[in-house]
């Protein structure tokens, strides 16, 4: 079985789906790896590193790709490289079905099997697979250290012989993975935290971190049984508006994380709140990619509304390539061993199989 | 021997008695309250010997008596496994007991060897005593019997309640009172017989409805009152070191069960009263009727800990919502100062967030190097002696490990199962995230402890 | 002005009363075991009684019936002693301080 | 009355103390305890009153004196300040022992009265029993006298030692003993009178080289001698309640030394020995000779803050090197738990880095609205009950207020002085970073609790 | 087989030292005060000795001098047990616990 | 009494000297306030927030500097500004005298006098004045932000179901007043906190923060008098190197902040030692400005040697110029309040005063 992996587009994506460490794992479970030249080196993997534990190397794409079982990516390949595919081989990546499916239609007529890791079902045993949990971990690590570096004043409460620096207030608006690892990061460097989340269960957890829960008052529980949220009522949106509006013109820093799966994100933060807010405040958002969850963000700029910035990055882990790396590697290695028949040694894709069934993109 | 001598050493083994109750209170000084025990047990039977003065061939039978008697008890002590103890000492209580009645029955039967007055002539006070000697030792020996039993598994610990059982009970207590007064106008043996079998009678009637979680307390009630019946006893006999002894077994038995039922969170009275206690029971087990846990408080949790010589401690999302790192970093400290060996085992899902423990145990100012993931330590809970699960549920849970149907099936777990004893610190057997009942809080080597898990460390820590 | 040695007995009672409450209050509930095991070991200084209850009687009546229980008694109460105290001193050895 | 009655009312009297003594080792129970000692006291008067049954002149004088004497007791308890407790318990003592005295005189001049035999041929035991009971009288009477005057002030607190103090104590005690004996082969009145004025003499030698700060536990010791002087007049009077109260206040009193010695971390023979410790003392407060520190242990804060209802935390550098954030929180937690208000004063030079304590106190997840500046809280102090100052020592100096030369003049400090009462923990009277004095260690209201920061905060935790 | 007097007396007082070892080990160290305060007042229990000094000669020889020492005696010991418990009773006044 | 402050070379001073805040400080004490326009926008403390409690505002510099009695800066005046000033005008600031001492001179014989305030004592009385510390502790707090901001992995430790991301180490290297809230602000975020110094008092300091101290072994104490370090031996220098040598191969992230007090900064980090760092590590030099304390270091420059980021600016402050400004305002204040003689309304410059004379520019 040869598993293949080359380099993405490096302005898009500086992470990468097969670390030496993770290579190792592949090879010392019967797998060949095969992997493009420089694919580690800006990571501070060079190509000796993964030569020295038996991975082969080229500079050749084609022939990479054309020589495959398995190809493990972060994004889809780009069509060229798609077109070079052949048949029975599986595909392995976060490949965003809903915006690819036509190009991945059109494909894998060829029989060849997308595996899409943004679909792997919220299950437990899935955990170590699950890539959307451990890269929006790191998330929601990073934008709060980002939005604290672009944050003109210290953060914790300091009381010096020349005067008080107030603690910092931060709100987290979403408490799912990113939004609680946000937390606990604001937490620890000694800001006041707050958050709110549409699902009642995240009360608890946001308290477990420190955190102040903000809740909207007589709201239900907008949790969907996969754990995800649903969409908001008006009345709802209407109850969360005044309650953050008011909770805004106090707050220093907002990290948004608030999602709702297969969809755009829900636009929680309005003009008018923004615009009361404090000049001199930060806004990170996570939710840019997704549209964002502020009416001024713009993906990978730093929008400015009297003094407040806003931010998103496309892609923040690009920022923290490294450890996201490791995660995301860790998470395919997993899955694939769970698609690996040991003793007959090739692949089996057993519908029956939940996490199986739920990634293949069909 | 003179009267005046044999009341001095028949003080000193009661002050004997004294020293070794309050070196039993504490583990430095316990064995050698054991030793001052058999020190005044010797001196009260030898000076016995000496007052009594009858060196005939009784007298050789007695000692060869004592000699049987001896052996079988040391026999006994040797032979029984330690985790029988409970029922060990039920069972030797019953024969106290049992003693008991026997010696009031041959003061019955022959006053004058006791300077009661003639058969059929006893003196009132004398009576009152003896017959109530007699009947508290019928009622100890027959509970006790019961006790032992239900601890034995012979019977089955399950309280056995019936309707009216309080009413007979204070029928059957208040027929006693009646025999003995009516014995002391009349004086007939018969009147006497009866008591004792009544007494009998009572004994298990007070301590069948009793469950068998609340054995211990029983028989150390029991033991109160066959003191009490001691003192009576020596009472009749003018003896002080059966006054002194009795009074002070009956004392400290009955707090001491009083102290017991504190720790076990009981109410005494229901205990002691028997069946008054039953109805809240069941209703308490109802949720798991065949599998009763072992539910331990933090004293219990201090001591198994105190001397370990290794812990393994286990977080989970409950110590984060309690908020409990703080306090479970001191107890760390404490049981570190102590010379036990504490590492931190992180599952790797633990909490509800990825590195949840990680934050938690940083704020707490945990070393790193203690802190060790799923791997690198879980063959180590072979080895360590105790598991300290503090709101930890579904990463311990083996039902990952053989049922193929249960949610989380295929997650690797926390062996914690091998440790020799693992503590669960949580409010409730409610189960975790996952939704599932966890098999090991009913294992024999867990004791839960049933708290919010900041307060129950905090506990801990003091009872270190 | 002498005195009914029975209230002398009293005053002995009722003092070693607080005496027995008093000494166990401080246990430590890992000892709760072992404590009653030597409670019960001490009950059987009944055993003072049934001596006398067994010799008490003219040397020559041995096998009267109050003898006989006296000695009944005996054999009980020995068991109890031996055994007791033999049982506490090996639950005592668990409580060893380990070595550090 | 019948000697058997007024046994048994004795009994109830001695019953009685013994609740007294119970009742005061918990504050729950202590006015409930004072209460029995008063019923005990009272049963003891009537019962002898009853059984003496001589209601003639006499008896009105004894009336007339009890109510005289009571009425001085009672007004000088009313109008006795507070503060001088202490004292004030060493001069009641001080009459109680000179009454021991005339009783054993009493007895001696008239041994009829008391069944001892006639004069000039008194029992051996008795006369042994009363001239002890004399000597112990005197001794405790003037050793009391001393310690009156050591803690009221009219003597210097100072310890008073000379060379060969033990070895005249040594001799005088010998003297007593050989007199002793030769009085009851003499039965001379004139060495009874000897024997008293020796024993006098002894008590005061035996007080003065003890230190001011140990004259509670010379109180309680003083105390304890009185008791067995009772216990041995009860012997000789036959007196049962004598006996048990004797026995009673004897040995708490010894207990009760041997506690506070411990928790002023003293040697307890150092101090009853007197002269012993003294070398000891001097070596220690050589630097502050007229400025004696009072030094209070775990419990006596944790006392003092659980019935505050608001306390002030003053953290300083200390906290920071003893890493005492967190014991510290959990302390504040347990005094919000009971209900009593507990702020943070940050001073803004704390510590060794701007915002020192503030990165502490978030680490151990203290809520900000409770953390004050200066300037928010210094006027704080003045209505607050205590001011539990950690680590901390420049902030607080109010040199920085009076004294130019100062090298900390003209900082702004945390007023502490004005609460209540201060409590400074740290581990020595050595100065902090500032290298100075600070005068506050030796106010009246400061508790200083020596000890590594944590650990204290931890002790107190375990005492609240 | 008469007891001598003695042995009980003898009995309660150990008895008697065992209670008071007992009762004051675990007293909170800010009772120590009010503790030793009452411990001094029950000691002059020597007030029963006084008042039979006092009182226990003949009638008529009320001014004897051993029954002078007694009326001594009784008014020291008087001054001390009332003030002795009035000033406990002022001392735990201040432990009233806090209403909450 | 006026007291007037021009806007500074927003380039490379984003700082200001007077917050709104503190004019009102200074106006209830009973001075004029007299500032440039724009004095404060850029920190979002507009004109009309300074006008509101009665500072007057102007734009022209010449007319501002000539009305002046007491001028508070930053930064020396520019030449051209400077040769405005007339006699018994007070200058106060940071006037760095070591390298402005030739023209500071030539004005002072105008009767003017200077005080740098980087020359107070460091006696307890002028702790409220010290800038160095005020200014000092945000940048050791900032100089740990940039760097986690800047480094491509994950700082806290944390066990996740796609395995362990070790916690990063961090050495800070000066133990000083910037240096200790460097270890405190690391630490926070989960770091392992490392710390070296000369000064055998900090060892106690670094550990009551929760760090290591690393000690050279057989060090003497090198502290003067004063509280700051004296320059190392050479055999001292060797041992140092040492210890850092080895202590670097496994060192992520390090915090430069070794300083001599008017003396170029030692260079601590030779060559050799940062080759031997691990590839994506970070080094953070606080001392950029006075050379730096690493063979490598350019400010306001990341410099990258084999994957290791080497940076420093020449002012961090102006990345938290808030709460610096806040603190530096306050410090100025303090010290104006001590030179200000209330009963006779007027300045006296008291030579007794060790705070007065020592800042005085002589
Ligand atoms: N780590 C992640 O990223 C992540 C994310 C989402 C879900 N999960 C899931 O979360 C679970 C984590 O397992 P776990 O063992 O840490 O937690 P768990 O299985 O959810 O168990 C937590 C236990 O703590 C107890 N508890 C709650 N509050 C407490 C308190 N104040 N004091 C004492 N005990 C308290 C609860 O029992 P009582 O109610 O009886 O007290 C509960 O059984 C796994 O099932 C995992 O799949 C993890
Ligand atoms: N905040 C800043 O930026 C800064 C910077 C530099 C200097 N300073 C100076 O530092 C001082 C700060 O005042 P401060 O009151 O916080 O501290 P401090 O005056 O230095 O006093 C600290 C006290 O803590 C005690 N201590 C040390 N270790 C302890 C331990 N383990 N347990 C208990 N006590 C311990 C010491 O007394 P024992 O030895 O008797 O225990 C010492 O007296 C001021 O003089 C200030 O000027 C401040
Ligand atoms: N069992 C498992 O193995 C497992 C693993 C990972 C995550 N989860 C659970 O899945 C759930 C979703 O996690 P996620 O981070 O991927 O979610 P997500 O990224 O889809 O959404 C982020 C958060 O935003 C919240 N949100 C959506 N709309 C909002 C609105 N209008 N206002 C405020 N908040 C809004 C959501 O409730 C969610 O908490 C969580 O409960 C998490 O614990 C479970
Ligand atoms: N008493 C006060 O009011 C007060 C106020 C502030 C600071 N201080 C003290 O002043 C001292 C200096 O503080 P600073 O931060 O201004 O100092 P600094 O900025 O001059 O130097 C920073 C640190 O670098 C260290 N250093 C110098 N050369 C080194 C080398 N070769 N290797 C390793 N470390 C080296 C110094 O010892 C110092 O700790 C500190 O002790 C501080 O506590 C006192």
């Amino acid at each position: 079985m040869r598993i293949v992996s080359i380099s993405e587009n490096r302005n898009l994506e500086k992470r990468i789906a097969i670390t030496p460490e993770i290579a190792r794992k592949y090879i010392s479970s019967g797998f060949e790896v095969f992997l493009s030249k420089n694919y580690g080196e800006h990571l501070g993997y060079s190509d000796e590193s993964y030569e020295n534990i038996g991975v082969k190397l080229s500079d050749n794409i084609k022939d990479i790709l054309i020589n495959a079982d398995i190809i493990i990516q972060l994004a889809l390949l780009s069509d060229e490289n798609l077109s070079i595919l052949k048949e029975k081989q599986i595909v392995i990546g976060v490949l965003n079905p809903y915006q690819n499916q036509s190009k991945i239609n059109k494909i894998s007529v060829k029989n060849i099997n997308f595996f899409s890791l943004e679909l792997l079902p919220r299950i437990t045993r899935a955990q170590s697979m699950d890539v959307l949990s451990s890269q929006a971990n790191l998330a929601g690590y990073k934008a709060v250290v980002e939005s604290f570096s672009n944050y003109e004043k210290a953060i914790p409460m300091m009381m010096t012989a020349a005067g008080t620096i107030p603690a910092a207030k931060v709100l987290v608006v979403g408490a799912g993975v990113a939004g609680l690892q946000a937390i606990a990061t604001a937490k620890r460097m000694g800001a006041i935290v707050f958050a709110t989340d549409v699902r009642t269960a995240s009360k608890e957890q946001v308290e477990s971190l420190g955190g102040k829960f903000l809740t909207v008052e007589g709201s239900d529980n907008l949790e969907t049984e996969g754990g995800y949220a649903k969409e908001t009522s008006d009345e709802f949106k209407k109850r969360q508006e005044d309650l953050l509006s008011e909770t805004l013109k106090k707050i220093d820093i907002v990290v948004c994380t608030a999602l709702i799966p297969g969809k755009k994100a829900p636009v929680i933060l309005k003009e008018s709140m923004i615009k009361n807010m404090q000049s001199g405040s930060v806004i990170y958002d996570l939710a840019a990619p997704q549209g964002g969850n502020t009416a001024f963000t713009v993906a990978d700029k730093i929008v400015d509304k009297n003094g407040v910035k806003i931010m998103g990055d496309t892609n923040i882990l690009n920022k923290l390539p490294t450890s996201a790396s490791n995660l995301y590697a860790k998470n395919v290695f997993n899955f694939l061993i769970n698609l690996y028949d040991k003793e007959n040694k090739k692949i089996k894709i057993n519908l029956e199989d939940e996490i199986i069934e739920k990634t293949l993109v069909k | 021997m003179s009267a005046n001598l044999s009341a001095i050493f028949y003080l000193m083994s009661g002050i004997l008695f004294i020293l070794a109750l309050r070196g039993l209170s504490s583990p430095e000084t316990s064995r050698q309250g054991n030793y001052f025990g058999i020190a005044g047990m010797m001196i009260a039977i030898i000076v016995t010997f000496l007052s009594v003065g009858n060196y005939g061939t009784g007298f050789i039978y007695v000692l060869v008596i004592l000699f049987i008697g001896g052996s079988i008890g040391a026999f006994i002590a040797f032979r029984i496994p330690m985790t029988a103890m409970p029922e060990l000492v039920a069972g030797f209580h019953s024969l106290v007991c049992l003693a008991a009645v026997f010696v009031a029955i041959s003061a019955f039967l022959k006053p004058e060897a006791f300077n009661l007055g003639t058969t059929g002539n006893i003196k009132l006070a004398s009576l009152i005593e003896m017959s109530l000697g007699a009947a508290i030792g019928a009622i100890t020996f027959t509970g006790s019997i019961i006790a032992f039993l239900k601890l034995r598994g012979i019977m089955s610990g399950a309280p056995i309640i019936f309707k009216g059982q309080h009413l007979i009970n204070l029928f059957l207590g208040l027929t006693i009172i009646f025999l003995i007064y009516y014995l002391c106008i009349s004086q007939l043996p018969n009147i006497f017989w009866i008591i004792v079998g009544i007494s009998f009678l009572i004994g298990v009637l007070l301590i069948i409805p009793i469950g068998g979680a609340d054995m211990p307390v029983v028989i150390s009630m029991l033991n109160s009152y066959s003191g009490w019946a001691a003192a009576g006893i020596g009472f009749t006999l003018e003896n002080t070191a059966l006054i002194i002894t009795g009074a002070l077994v009956g004392s400290s038995g009955a707090i001491l069960s009083y102290i017991m039922c504190k720790g076990m969170n009981r109410s005494f009275f229901n205990v002691i009263l028997g069946g008054w206690g039953a109805t809240d029971q069941t209703s308490k087990s109802k949720n798991n009727d065949q599998k009763p846990v072992k539910n331990g408080n933090a004293d219990d949790a201090a001591f198994l800990m105190k001397n370990a010589s290794s812990v393994i401690i286990v977080p989970g999302y409950g110590m984060a919502v309690a908020q409990a790192q703080h306090a479970l970093r001191e107890m760390v400290d404490v049981l570190k100062k102590n010379g036990v060996k504490v590492s931190y085992a992180i599952h790797p899902v633990a909490g509800r967030m990825p590195g949840h423990m990680n934050v938690l145990l940083a704020e707490a100012n945990v070393p790193y190097d203690e802190v060790f993931e799923l791997e690198e330590i879980n063959n180590d809970f072979a080895n360590c002696d105790v598991a300290y699960v503090i709101g930890a549920n579904d990463v311990t849970n083996p039902v990952a490990k053989s049922d193929p149907q249960s949610p989380i099936y295929g997650m690797p777990i926390l062996d914690v199962e091998k440790s020799k004893s693992v503590l669960f610190v949580k409010r409730s057997l409610s189960p975790g995230y996952a939704g599932i009942d966890n098999d090991l809080f009913y294992r024999d080597n867990t004791l839960m402890l049933f708290a919010d898990a900041k307060k129950m460390t905090e506990e801990i820590v003091k009872s270190l | 002005m002498e005195i009914d040695p029975f209230i002398f007995r009293l005053s002995i009672f009722i003092l070693s009363i607080f005496v027995g409450y008093y000494v166990v209050w401080s246990v430590t509930p890992s000892l709760h075991t072992p404590l009653m095991s030597v409670t019960n070991a001490i009950s059987s200084v009944i055993i003072v009684g049934a001596i006398i209850a067994a010799l008490a009687g003219a040397s020559d009546k041995i096998f009267e019936i109050s003898s006989i229980f006296g000695y009944l008694a005996i054999i009980l109460a020995a068991v109890n002693i031996f055994g007791g105290f033999l049982v506490t001193q090996r639950m005592l050895q668990m409580y060893k301080k380990k070595k550090k």
